[in-house]
């Protein structure tokens, strides 16, 4: 009987220990779910996609990064005037054209290697050198070339400045300048490959707050914290499980029922009616310098007549759209004052839907018939884009313009783009330096980049925005920039439609989520309650 | 007693074209040991008669009327579910084209224990035994080698070995020959006609000989029943029959029948084609086809199996 | 003997491989857009994409881009998938089991419901069970599958909670065995670890179901008519003059022969299944090859495409001569013949 | 009565589920005719303040994320997609029954070279190749056509060349060549005519999958361009709103798709027990 007796005592002792051990393990993991997951594990590889800016930015420190601000509703996010060091422990400049930075010296990488100001020079000099879109992103920046980089002592490096640049320490924010474990990449590094892109797209080589436990490409990624991490406070989470689910329906059950922490970037439906439902937390932040627009095509008449593309601004459906399309989650563009009172960028433009003045206009143009053309989407984007382009069409109509709509694959889209021979397209854009002549660089500047789908030129506005690029002077920067936005709502190449949210849906319990430009996901302030 | 008896036995198809009246009011008898041969063409209704007995019919076929009795046991009544221990036990059939009537991925030694295991009461291992000593009995050479081909590995003569083996497994007091040699040459045939009949022979086996071969049922049958479009026009002891047939339709197949001496030319074939066994049919179905026939056939109905003498029975008019 | 048919059924499946990869190559050359300009990223230059297409090769002439493909394939190299970020062959290496457990689950599911329907039905032919069977399976198959899968995953795991979370082949905290098949169930049960079968088990059933109920309606109908078929044969007439047990009678004399046009046609579902698998990998987030080739054609990623065409053709030869070798198994006229 | 007539009454009132699927299809015809007459409201006719409301009695069959009517969506959908898969199984028709018959007839080199195309057609997965050739040769209806009806094209040349193989011996062939007809004249005038029947059935049951193919084209994405109401594009589109409860705007298209492609199919077996009582499957 006192055999048993004890024996029970036991079985029970073993129970009660071993329950909350397995929940102090559920405590601090987190599961994510997500639509399609990161191809490579490096950031400046050939074809790295979206998903992967938010992996390296786990797993690779930079030299600075972003402070975080709270914003009025509670949701953090970072904080675009607050630019801290990360693997740097201190940066300033030590001349007018030149920026030195002192590296922490307990920083190390993963394999325990101390991180020195060599390995940062080879970072450098690899980003600038790899080509595509690192080299570009940086060339925003005016970071540009190997001979910029000095590596002074082993702590201590320095960036030579090619031209004053406001733009030049944010970038170093971004995703992009990840300092890599140069010796350990030059070891697997090939002839052909001499900065060993092979090797860095599937194995991580930085000294990131967390480490690369396992990834099953289009499957599954699981982060395990660096225990070791000195370039900011010990994340709370052990592990972060991120599984990819591609049926949106699926990863809001999956949500509702509890199964999942986090399910990042759903759709404006779910999120409008998770946040509402009350279940859940949904932190929604609009997602700063974008837009979602319909551009008109310049290349492709009657949409060269000035005319015409104020009639069709003047019959887009914006509150339609507001409510069927997105439910809710953006920030109007439309119904703004006559002429830009600020030189905040979005702004709504002073268009409403006005269906008989739309008529007007467009009779004004000589197309009182209308006209037949097409209406261009994003396949990728089509559950936002296509009851827009439906609710487009439907009020084009009124007006007289027969439109079809033309769903165009994702592959083809940036070469869509590149053509510039849609007469109407629905898009967005969103530049990640928080500056309105970045986004009118790309979007509206002559020089035609891929994001000008009009294919506008004007050379008045091109003025205005290479001047505010190098401004100093904040009241005639600000002159600059409202000169520009006027510009555009009188010549229209493109409607404004509402500044979209980046919305993640999570468990009550989580905490420290956190918006960021690049829209990854930062684990390392997150834990659980 | 007889040991089977047909009393009055109606069977009909329905089928998408209409009922067909396959069997009317026929009644047969089978004594111990003896030989009776069914003919007719083919379509006359003689396999559908052996199904009927075997209970095996067509699952749109339905018996109407009457009555089959095994040892007085009625088949279609009360006996019906004893039906399934007789056949292959106490009665058995078989079959013409041997080498599709077996089953074409199964080794011929295990057809023939599937029988044994069912009925015979005997392991698996025995039953194998058994079934190599019956392939002895039906005198195929090397039957333990044998026990293991496929149908397929075999000529038709074999084949009918094996069914005949498959049929007399469990010493059947009944076995029902249906068109046995069809299909075989003509060496093969008078071989198997031979072991069929030692076999019952030994084992005093009743046997209904179904054929269309007049000549064939004269050479092995103590009596003989004619049939023609679903009823039995005659029933006679063998010698009977073809001395004195009455039924016109028996002359006429009699005169068919190759004989010693007669060359083929001088046969004549039955004239006209069976009736049509849906919708309505005269009284004597033979009456469109028949060279006697008067008015008179047609008057009143038309008594079945007028006994003659000697057991000699006819279903006609105007008997010949 | 069966040795010799199945090199001749090799040999004769090579024109038809070298066709599948021609066209292969030629369609996928055809689908629009430019995947030099959508891994070039945003903000890319003409210049940035240039660069990026000549790292792809795509500059190249179609005929030279053919040459360095056949180079390639006779290295044993599929290339790399730009989508994943892996070589193709790795990917689908990873990716084919999960694929092929999912097809046999639901093809077996649907031997196990369709063969005793069709026998059923073909027992009693225009009886109300022939009827209901044509019915149901015809409704299955009426059903698009991805349609299907989407109810399944709603009434069962959203509303009901009786099914796991449709997100893969295992849940979060089950880890996958050690390989040996690639199967997950298989493997499990090696190992002895039978958490994880169950685990993978439960995360197996939807989805299997959902393919089940899309390929009982074939396999009914085929099992059906063979067994009307086979029923009113004259072996089986014997068998039935001889006594045998109406189980005997159905199972070992009819049914087997009756399985011959059966397994044919099981062929032709399977390789119908591994098609639907394309819908129902997408719906339940399996990470089959199924899935992995939609979002390679959409992002006109070459290398996976070809790869999976490929893959797959293999795997159709591969097919007909397991059924082969099948028909001989149950079929001693072929085994013998051959 | 003719006894064409009564054999077809008599299959109708041996198997009621054939009536009722010859009901369907003609029902489904009545409406692919009259649709656009009978829906209560514009298809097209977007009504946000109306969004996703639950079926009801203004709108039977509820309302899309658009607020539009979804019966009458469904209703105007049908001319469409009979429209499609008669399209698709037609040309795959034509395509393959003429590669079949001169497969079946000629024998030798033509019967290998027109197999070898069959085989390497089998040899994709042929929703995979269906989905290639959409994509590749852009995003239109009559791409949709065309992909279903290259995947469908092997299962009547297969038939076809087994039938005709069937018959190039038959009596009425014999007769046909002996009296002077030409190859051509003997394969449209006697054997086509002869080799229809059973191929009708094949495709009775082909216009279901035709449709089940576009359908699951559309939920990749490979579809009917938007708005036009098409069954597989609505049932894609509703299956993102299954899990937050308006089940209504994917299950009524769904049904209206399952209930099609069930009619074809059980029309499919009803033709075959008229064509050929013996081989009814």
């Amino acid at each position: 009987m006192k055999r048993l007796l004890r024996a029970l005592c036991l079985t029970a002792a073993v129970t009660v220990s071993t329950v909350p051990a397995l929940a102090q393990t559920r405590n601090e993991t987190l599961l994510v779910v997500i639509e399609s997951g990161t191809n490579s594990l490096d950031i400046h590889t050939v074809g790295a996609n979206p998903a992967s800016y938010g992996v390296t930015w786990n797993t690779y420190d930079r030299l600075l990064t972003y402070g975080t601000k709270t914003l009025p509703d509670g949701t953090l996010s970072y904080d675009y005037n607050n630019i801290k060091p990360e693997l740097a422990e201190s940066w300033k400049f030590t001349a007018d054209d030149e920026i030195t930075f002192v590296l922490r010296k307990d920083a190390k990488f993963h394999d325990g290697t101390p991180v020195t100001a060599k390995d940062v020079k080879w970072s450098f000099d690899r980003m600038v050198s790899v080509g595509g879109f690192p080299t570009f992103q940086m060339k925003a920046g005016s970071i540009e070339k190997p001979e910029q980089f000095i590596v002074v002592d082993d702590h201590t490096f320095r960036v030579k400045l090619l031209r004053k640049d406001k733009l030049t320490v944010p970038d170093l924010g971004v995703p992009v300048p990840t300092i890599l474990n140069s010796e350990l990449v030059k070891k697997n590094a090939t002839e052909k490959d001499p900065w060993g892109l092979e090797y860095t797209k599937t194995n991580s080589a930085g000294g990131g707050a967390y480490k690369v436990e396992s990834w099953k490409p289009g499957q599954e990624l699981v982060l395990a914290r660096n225990d070791d991490w000195k370039s900011g406070p010990l994340p709370k989470l052990k592990k972060v499980i991120i599984r990819e689910v591609p049926s949106a329906g699926n990863r809001r059950a999956l949500l509702e029922r509890g199964d999942v922490d986090v399910s990042f970037d759903l759709p404006p439906k779910d999120s409008q009616e998770l946040a509402k439902g009350g279940k859940v937390k949904v932190a929604g932040v609009p997602i700063e310098n974008s837009l979602w627009y319909v551009g008109m095509s310049l290349k492709q008449p009657p949409f060269d007549n000035v005319k015409v593309r104020q009639a069709v601004s003047y019959a887009v459906p914006y509150q339609k759209i507001m409510d069927a399309a997105i439910y809710g989650r953006g920030i109007p563009m439309f119904g703004g004052p006559a002429k830009p009172t600020s030189a905040a960028w979005p702004q709504p433009s002073p268009y409403n839907t006005d269906i008989a003045k739309a008529k007007a206009l467009l009779a004004e143009a000589g197309f009182a018939k209308g006209f037949e053309t097409t209406i261009n989407i994003n396949q990728g984007a089509a559950s936002l884009a296509e009851p827009m382009a439906t609710l487009l069409q439907e009020s084009l109509a009124q007006i007289g313009i027969t439109t079809t709509i033309n769903k165009i694959p994702g592959a083809n889209w940036r070469a869509a783009m590149l053509k510039k021979d849609m007469p109407i397209a629905i898009d967005t854009f969103s530049g990640w330096l928080n500056y309105p002549e970045y986004y009118f660089f790309w979007g509206y500047h002559g020089q035609d980049a891929v994001f000008n789908i009009m294919s506008y030129k004007n050379p008045e506005m091109d003025k205005l925005i290479d001047a505010a690029r190098f401004e100093t002077d904040r009241q005639k920067y600000e002159e600059q920039i409202k000169g520009f936005v006027k510009i555009a709502w009188d010549d229209m190449p493109r409607a404004p439609l509402f500044q979209y949210y980046l919305d993640a849906a999570m468990q009550k319990n989580i905490t420290g989520y956190t918006y960021w430009f690049h829209r990854g996901i930062d684990f390392r302030p997150m834990g659980k309650e | 007693m007889n040991l089977l008896e047909i009393e009055h036995l109606s069977l009909e198809f329905r089928t998408r074209g209409g009922t067909v009246r396959a069997l009317e009011d026929v009644s047969l008898a089978v004594g111990k040991g003896e030989t009776l041969g069914v003919v007719g063409e083919s379509g006359s209704g003689k396999s559908v008669l052996s199904f009927a007995v075997m209970g095996i019919s067509d699952a749109a076929a339905k018996v109407t009327n009457g009555a089959v009795r095994f040892e007085g046991l009625d088949l279609l009544g009360d006996g019906r579910s004893a039906l399934d221990e007789l056949r292959g036990a106490e009665m058995s059939m078989i079959f013409q084209n041997p080498r599709v009537a077996l089953n074409p991925i199964r080794m011929v030694g295990k057809q023939i224990a599937d029988v044994l295991s069912r009925h015979a009461g005997v392991t698996r291992d025995q039953a194998k035994t058994r079934a190599v000593e019956m392939l002895a009995k039906v005198r195929i050479p090397d039957p333990e080698r044998r026990a293991r081909a496929y149908p397929f590995e075999m000529s038709g003569g074999m084949c009918q070995r094996v069914m005949i083996a498959l049929a007399l497994a469990c010493s059947p007091k009944l076995l029902i020959a249906d068109e046995p040699t069809t299909g075989l040459d003509v060496t093969t045939q008078a071989a198997i006609m031979d072991l069929i009949g030692d076999l019952a022979r030994e084992s005093r086996m009743s046997t209904i000989l179904i054929t269309h071969d007049l000549a064939l049922a004269a050479e092995r049958c103590d009596r003989i029943a004619v049939m023609h479009a679903g009823h039995v026009v005659e029933v006679a002891t063998t010698a009977e029959l073809f001395a004195h047939p009455r039924h016109p339709y028996t002359a006429k197949l009699i005169a068919t029948t190759p004989r010693p001496g007669v060359g083929l030319a001088e046969l004549e074939p039955v004239p006209g084609a069976l009736p049509d066994l849906r919708g309505d049919l005269p009284d004597c179905r033979y009456s469109t086809r028949c060279e006697r026939h008067r008015a008179e056939c047609a008057a009143g109905p038309l008594a079945r199996m007028i006994d003659l003498t000697n057991a000699h029975l006819v279903a006609c008019r105007r008997p010949l | 003997m069966i040795a010799h048919l199945i090199l001749r059924r090799l040999l004769g499946a090579i024109p038809s491989l070298v066709a599948v990869v021609v066209v292969t190559f030629m369609l996928t050359r055809a689908l629009p857009g430019d995947p030099a300009a959508y891994f070039a990223g945003p903000a890319a230059t003409p210049q940035a994409i240039e660069e990026i297409r000549h790292k792809l090769g795509l500059d190249k002439s179609l005929p030279l881009q053919f040459v360095d493909y056949l180079g390639d394939l006779a290295r044993g190299e599929f290339g790399q998938s730009l989508t994943t970020g892996q070589p193709v062959a790795q990917d689908i290496l990873a990716r084919l089991p999960a694929s092929v457990e999912l097809t046999l689950a639901g093809l077996i599911l649907a031997l196990i419901v369709a063969l005793p329907l069709g026998v059923a039905a073909a027992t009693r032919p225009g009886s109300w069970i022939d009827h209901l069977a044509r019915v149901v399976s015809t409704a299955g198959v009426s059903l698009p599958v991805f349609f299907t899968g989407l109810l399944l995953v709603y009434v069962f795991y959203y509303l009901l909670g009786w099914a796991p979370a449709p997100m893969g082949r295992l849940d979060l905290f089950t880890s996958a065995p050690r390989t040996i098949t690639g199967f997950f169930l298989i493997d499990s049960l090696l190992t002895g670890e039978f958490a994880t079968f169950r685990a993978a088990a439960a995360q197996l059933t939807l989805p299997a179901l959902t393919l089940a109920l899309f390929s009982v309606a074939p396999l009914a109908r085929m099992t059906r008519a063979s067994m009307l078929g086979v029923l009113s044969s004259d072996f089986v007439r014997t068998a039935r003059a001889n006594g045998l047990s109406r189980g005997t009678v159905l199972v070992t004399y009819a049914l087997r022969n009756a399985l011959l046009p059966v397994v044919t046609t099981l062929g032709m579902v399977f390789s119908f299944l591994l098609g639907a698998n394309v819908l129902v990998e997408k719906v339940f987030s399996w990470p089959g090859i199924g899935s992995y080739a939609i979002e390679a054609l959409v992002a006109s990623d070459y290398a996976p495409v070809q790869g999976f065409i490929l893959t797959m053709a293999v795997l159709y030869v591969t097919l007909n001569l397991l059924i082969d070798v099948l028909y001989g198994l149950i079929d001693p006229r072929v085994r013998i013949e051959a | 009565m003719n006894p064409t007539l009564r054999h077809i009454r008599y299959v109708l009132a041996e198997n009621p589920v054939t009536g009722l699927a010859f009901a369907g299809f003609a029902a489904i015809l009545l409406l692919a005719l009259f649709g656009p007459l009978i829906a209560p409201y514009d298809p097209l006719a977007s009504n946000t303040d109306q969004a996703l409301r639950a079926p009801c009695w203004d709108y039977w069959f509820g309302t899309d994320h658009l607020g539009r009517d979804i019966l009458s969506r469904v209703i105007v959908a049908t001319r469409l997609d009979v429209q499609i898969s008669l399209a698709a199984v037609a040309l795959s028709f034509a395509l393959g029954a003429p590669l079949g018959i001169c497969a079946g007839w000629y024998g030798g080199r033509t019967d290998r070279m027109i197999g070898r195309v069959v085989d390497t057609i089998m040899a994709f997965p042929l929703f995979v190749l269906a989905m290639g050739i959409v994509a590749a040769l852009g995003n239109s209806v009559v791409n949709i056509v065309y992909a279903t009806a290259i995947i469908n094209m092997p299962f009547y040349a297969r038939m076809a060349r087994a039938e005709t193989n069937a018959r190039r011996e038959a009596g009425f062939v014999e007769a046909a060549r002996l009296s002077g007809n030409g190859d051509a004249r003997i394969l449209a005038a006697h054997i086509f005519p002869n080799i229809l029947p059973p191929m009708m059935v094949q495709v009775s049951l082909n216009l279901g999958y035709a449709i089940l193919n576009a359908a699951g084209l559309s939920f990749i994405g490979l579809g009917v361009r938007p708005p036009t109401p098409e069954w597989g594009i609505m049932v894609a589109e509703g299956s993102a709103y299954i899990v937050s409860g308006e089940w209504w705007v994917a299950l009524f298209p769904g049904l209206a798709l399952m209930l099609a492609v069930f009619c074809f199919n059980l029309l499919g077996d009803g033709l075959r027990d008229i064509i050929d009582p013996r081989r009814r499957t």
